[in-house]
C-alpha cells in the first residue's frame, strides 16, 4: 500500500460505493419501522 | 456497510427477520474480505496499475443492476399472469435497488475511466446502454408511483406492468445496438481488461460478485417487506373509508346489511 | 330470466374513494327505473360501473349476464350498452354526421340506421353538416343522443339526460326512451328533473351516500315484469 | 379488426385533414428544428452534411412526440376514451388504426425534412431504395412503438412529460439503426445500410405484436 496509484479514484469510488448503499440501506430500514407501527404484527409474516 | 445496529429487530417491529440478519452478516463479512483483497492482497494490474481496483466494485455493481433489471421484468410477467401482490410489491422493490445500483455503475464506470482513458465518459456501448437503463427505470418507477394512486392492489392495472415486461428486452435490444454502432464505427478500441485475468484478479472480481449479489438480496428484501407493509397500511384504509361513505347514508357502520 | 342488472352489496372504488358502498338493486327487461338521490350519492359512479366502465371491488354485480367482477366480460357487456353521460365523447374536429357515423358504424350500425338515428334526433338537414365545435350545448346533447340511438343498445343509461336540453328536446328524449323499451330495451336514468323523470320511470330507487339502504330490500329471487324482446 | 382498424384510421385522419394540425404546426416545427440546428451547429465547417442523417432522425423524433401527443389528445377530449371503450371496437384494430394514422402524418413529414435537408445541408442522397426502405420501416416502429407508449401516458395528469421519459430511451434503437442507415444511404456505401434497415424491420414487428396484444388491457386503465 505504499506506492499506489490513483489513490483518490479509488477512494472516490469504493467510497461513493459503500457511502450510498449504506445510506439506502438505513433508509429503506427506517422506513419498514415507521411502516410496521401501523400494521398489526400478523401481517408481518417474516416476525 | 450494511450498519449492523439496524438490523435488529425492536419490540415495534421492523422488516428484518432472522434471515435478513445472517444476509445482513454474510453481506458485511464478505464485504471486509473483499475490501481485503480489492485493496491490499490483489496486485496492480500492468497497465492500468492501481486504477483496476476499481473494477473489483464497478463489474459487480453493474451485474446486480442488470439482474435486477431482469428480475423486474420477471416480476411484471408474473404479475400480469398471477395478479397477486407479492409480484407487484417485487417489481417495484427490484427497480429501485436497480435502479441504486445503475447509478452507482454509472459513477464507478465514469470515475473508472478518468485514469484509463483520460475521460469521464467515453461512448462505450456499456455506458451508452446503462446510461438508457437510468432513464427507463426512472420512468418504469413514476409509472408505478401513478398506478398506486389507483388504490389496491386489484383495482390496479397493466400499465406498469406492461412498461416492466419491456423493460429487459429494450435493455438488450438497446446494447446490442449500441454495440453494433460502436463496433463498426471504432478504429482504435481500448480494452479495459486484459483479455485474461488470472489468479487474486479473478479470484477478487468473483469474490465482489458475490459479496454484491448479497447486498443486493439483503437490500431486496428489506425494500421488499417495506412495499408489502405499504401495502398493508392502504388496505386497512379501505374499510375504514367504506364505514364512512356508508355513514352518509345514516346507517349502522359494517358491510353486510346495516341494523338500523 | 335473470334480471338485466343484479347488484348486491356492490362496491366500486374510485382510486381509494369508495364512490358505491354497498348497492343492492335489481332491474328487470322493459323496465324504466329512476335513480334519485343528493349530488355525490353515487348515481353517476353506478350508472358508469352498469355500462362496465368501472369494475366492482367487492360484492355480486351481473348486467346483461356479463359479471361486473371479472374484466374480460365488462368488455363484452359494454357493446350492448349505450351511456348518456356528462361527457359526449363527440370529436369536435368533425361534424355532426362524421360523429354519427363513426360511433353508428363502430357498433355495427348500417348507414340507413345512422340516417334513421340522426332524422329522429333532429340533427339531419343543415345542422348534419356542422361541427361540432359550433354547435351550443342542446344540439350536442342531441347528437349525442343520436350516437347512442345508433347503437341500438339493450341497456341505455342516461345520466341526467334531461339537462341541458331545452323542452323539444326532453319530450323527444322522453318518446325515444319509450321506444326503446316498447322494442325491448331497459332503461335506467338519473335526472334532476324529478317530476318529469318520475311519470317517465316506473320505479323510483333512492341512493345516499353510495348505498341502497333506504330502500325496500329486493326479494332475493326477483321475478321479471315482463318478458324481453332481444333487439336485432 | 382490418376493418375496426380503416375505421380509427380514416377518423384520426380526417380530423387531421379538418384541423391541420401536422401541416401548420408540426411540419413548421420540424423545418424550425433544421433551421436551429444549423444555427447552433457551425454551418461553413461540414458538420451539417455530415451529421444530417443524424440531425433528420432527432427532428423526426421530435416531431412523432408531438404527433403522438396530438393522437391521444383527440381521445381525451370529452369523455372520448370512455366512448372508445363502450363502442365495441376491437382493442387491437383501435391500436393499428391509431398507429397508421400516425405513421402516415409522420411519412408526410419525413418528406419535407427531406427536401430540407437536401437543400439546407446540401446532403447527397446516393442510395434512394435504402432511403426509402429506412423510413418506412423506422416510421411503422415509430408508430407502433409511439402508439403503444402512447396510451400508457394518456389521460395521466402528467402525461406531456411522462411520454418522452417512457418512449425515447425505447427508441434509441430506431434513431441508431435509421441514422446508420441514412449515413449509408447519403453519401455512403448502400450495402452499408441494409443490415440496419433489417434491425429497424425487426424493431417494428415486435412493437406491433405487442401493441396489438397489450391494448385491450392498456385501454383499461382507468385515466
Amino acid at each position: 500500500m505504499l506506492a499506489v496509484s490513483h489513490v483518490g479514484y479509488i477512494a472516490a469510488g469504493w467510497g461513493i460505493v459503500l457511502g450510498s448503499l449504506a445510506l439506502y440501506g438505513l433508509r429503506t430500514v427506517r422506513r419498514g419501522r415507521t411502516l410496521a407501527q401501523q400494521v398489526p404484527p400478523e401481517d408481518r409474516r417474516w416476525t | 456497510m450494511t450498519a449492523p445496529h439496524a438490523v435488529g429487530s425492536g419490540p415495534s417491529g421492523s422488516t428484518s427477520s432472522g434471515a435478513t440478519r445472517v444476509l445482513g452478516g454474510l453481506s458485511l463479512a464478505g464485504l471486509a474480505l473483499l475490501l481485503g483483497y480489492a485493496l491490499v492482497w490483489s496486485p496492480a494490474d500492468r497497465t492500468q496499475r492501481d486504477s483496476v481496483r476499481l473494477m473489483y466494485v464497478h463489474v459487480p455493481s453493474a451485474i446486480v443492476a442488470f439482474a435486477a433489471c431482469a428480475l423486474t421484468t420477471v416480476a411484471a410477467a408474473m404479475w400480469l399472469r398471477r395478479r397477486t401482490e407479492g409480484w407487484w410489491v417485487l417489481g417495484g422493490a427490484s427497480a429501485e435497488v436497480g435502479l441504486v445500483f445503475t447509478a452507482l455503475t454509472l459513477v464507478t464506470g465514469s470515475i473508472w475511466g478518468r485514469p484509463t482513458w483520460g475521460t469521464y465518459w467515453d461512448w462505450d456501448p456499456r455506458i451508452t446502454s446503462t446510461s438508457l437503463l437510468f432513464v427507463m427505470l426512472v420512468g418504469y418507477l413514476a409509472l408505478r408511483r401513478i398506478d398506486n394512486e389507483a388504490g389496491d392492489a386489484a383495482q390496479r392495472g397493466t400499465r406498469g406492468a406492461i412498461v416492466g415486461l419491456l423493460l429487459f428486452p429494450n435493455v438488450v435490444v438497446v446494447h446490442y445496438s449500441v454495440d453494433w454502432w460502436r463496433s463498426l464505427h471504432q478504429t482504435a478500441t481500448i480494452t479495459r481488461l486484459d483479455p485474461t485475468i488470472e489468479g487474486t484478479m479473478l479470484f477478487t472480481l468473483m469474490l465482489g460478485i458475490v459479496v454484491f449479489g448479497l447486498i443486493f438480496a439483503w437490500l431486496l428484501v428489506h425494500r421488499f417487506r417495506v412495499g408489502w407493509l405499504e401495502e398493508r397500511v392502504e388496505h386497512a384504509g379501505l374499510d375504514d373509508a367504506l364505514r364512512a361513505r356508508r355513514a352518509e347514508a345514516g346507517v349502522v357502520a359494517g358491510l353486510g346489511g346495516g341494523t338500523a | 330470466m335473470e334480471p338485466v342488472v343484479h347488484l348486491r352489496g356492490a362496491v366500486t372504488l374510485l382510486g381509494r374513494f369508495p364512490a358505491l358502498a354497498g348497492i343492492d338493486l335489481d332491474v328487470a327487461a322493459g323496465e324504466i327505473v329512476l335513480l334519485r338521490g343528493p349530488n355525490g350519492a353515487g348515481k353517476t359512479t353506478l350508472l358508469r360501473c352498469c355500462a362496465g366502465l368501472l369494475p366492482v371491488a367487492r360484492g355480486r354485480a351481473v348486467v346483461l349476464g356479463h359479471d361486473l367482477t371479472d374484466r374480460g366480460e365488462a368488455r363484452e357487456l359494454r357493446r350492448q350498452v349505450g351511456l348518456l353521460g356528462h361527457a359526449t365523447g363527440l370529436y369536435d374536429e368533425l361534424t355532426v354526421a362524421d360523429n354519427v357515423r363513426f360511433w353508428g358504424r363502430a357498433a355495427g350500425a348500417t348507414d340507413d340506421a345512422v340516417r334513421t338515428a340522426m332524422s329522429s334526433c333532429g340533427v339531419d338537414g343543415r345542422l348534419a353538416d356542422l361541427l361540432v365545435a359550433r354547435l351550443s350545448a342542446g344540439q350536442r346533447r342531441r347528437t349525442a343522443l343520436a350516437c347512442l340511438v345508433a347503437r341500438r343498445p339493450r341497456l341505455w343509461l342516461l345520466d341526467e339526460p334531461h339537462a341541458g336540453l331545452d323542452q323539444g328536446g326532453r319530450d323527444l328524449l322522453d318518446e325515444l326512451a319509450r321506444t326503446a323499451v316498447g322494442a325491448g330495451a331497459t332503461v335506467l336514468l338519473s335526472s334532476h328533473e324529478l317530476d318529469r323523470a318520475e311519470a317517465l320511470a316506473d320505479r323510483v330507487v333512492t341512493l345516499v351516500g353510495g348505498t341502497t339502504d333506504g330502500n325496500p330490500q329486493p326479494s332475493p329471487a326477483p321475478t321479471p315484469t315482463q318478458e324481453p324482446v332481444l333487439a336485432p | 379488426m382490418l376493418r375496426d382498424a380503416a375505421l380509427i384510421a380514416g377518423k384520426d385522419l380526417r380530423v387531421e385533414l379538418r384541423s391541420q394540425v401536422t401541416t401548420q404546426q408540426v411540419a413548421p416545427f420540424a423545418v424550425l428544428v433544421l433551421i436551429l440546428f444549423g444555427v447552433a451547429l457551425d454551418p461553413d465547417r461540414g458538420i451539417l452534411a455530415r451529421a444530417s442523417s443524424g440531425l433528420f432522425w432527432v427532428a423526426v423524433l421530435f416531431c412523432a412526440l408531438l404527433a403522438i401527443q396530438r393522437a391521444f389528445t383527440i381521445e381525451s377530449a370529452d369523455g372520448g376514451r370512455d366512448a372508445l371503450r363502450l363502442s365495441g371496437l376491437d382493442p387491437a384494430g383501435i391500436f393499428l388504426g391509431k398507429a397508421a394514422a400516425i405513421a402516415l402524418q409522420l411519412a408526410a413529414l419525413e418528406v419535407v425534412l427531406a427536401v430540407g435537408v437536401v437543400i439546407m445541408y446540401g446532403a447527397e442522397v446516393t442510395g434512394a431504395p435504402l432511403l426509402i426502405a429506412t423510413c418506412v420501416a423506422a416510421t411503422a416502429g415509430l408508430a407502433a412503438a409511439g402508439t403503444l407508449y402512447g396510451v400508457l401516458a394518456a389521460g395521466l395528469r402528467v402525461r406531456e412529460t411522462l411520454l418522452p421519459i417512457l418512449l425515447l430511451p425505447v427508441l434509441a434503437p430506431v434513431l441508431i439503426g435509421a441514422t446508420k442507415s441514412f449515413e449509408a444511404a447519403l453519401g455512403g456505401v448502400a450495402s452499408d445500410g441494409w443490415p440496419w434497415c433489417g434491425l429497424l424491420v425487426a424493431f417494428a414487428l415486435t412493437y406491433l405484436a405487442v401493441g396489438t396484444l397489450a391494448f385491450g388491457t392498456l385501454m383499461e386503465e382507468p385515466s
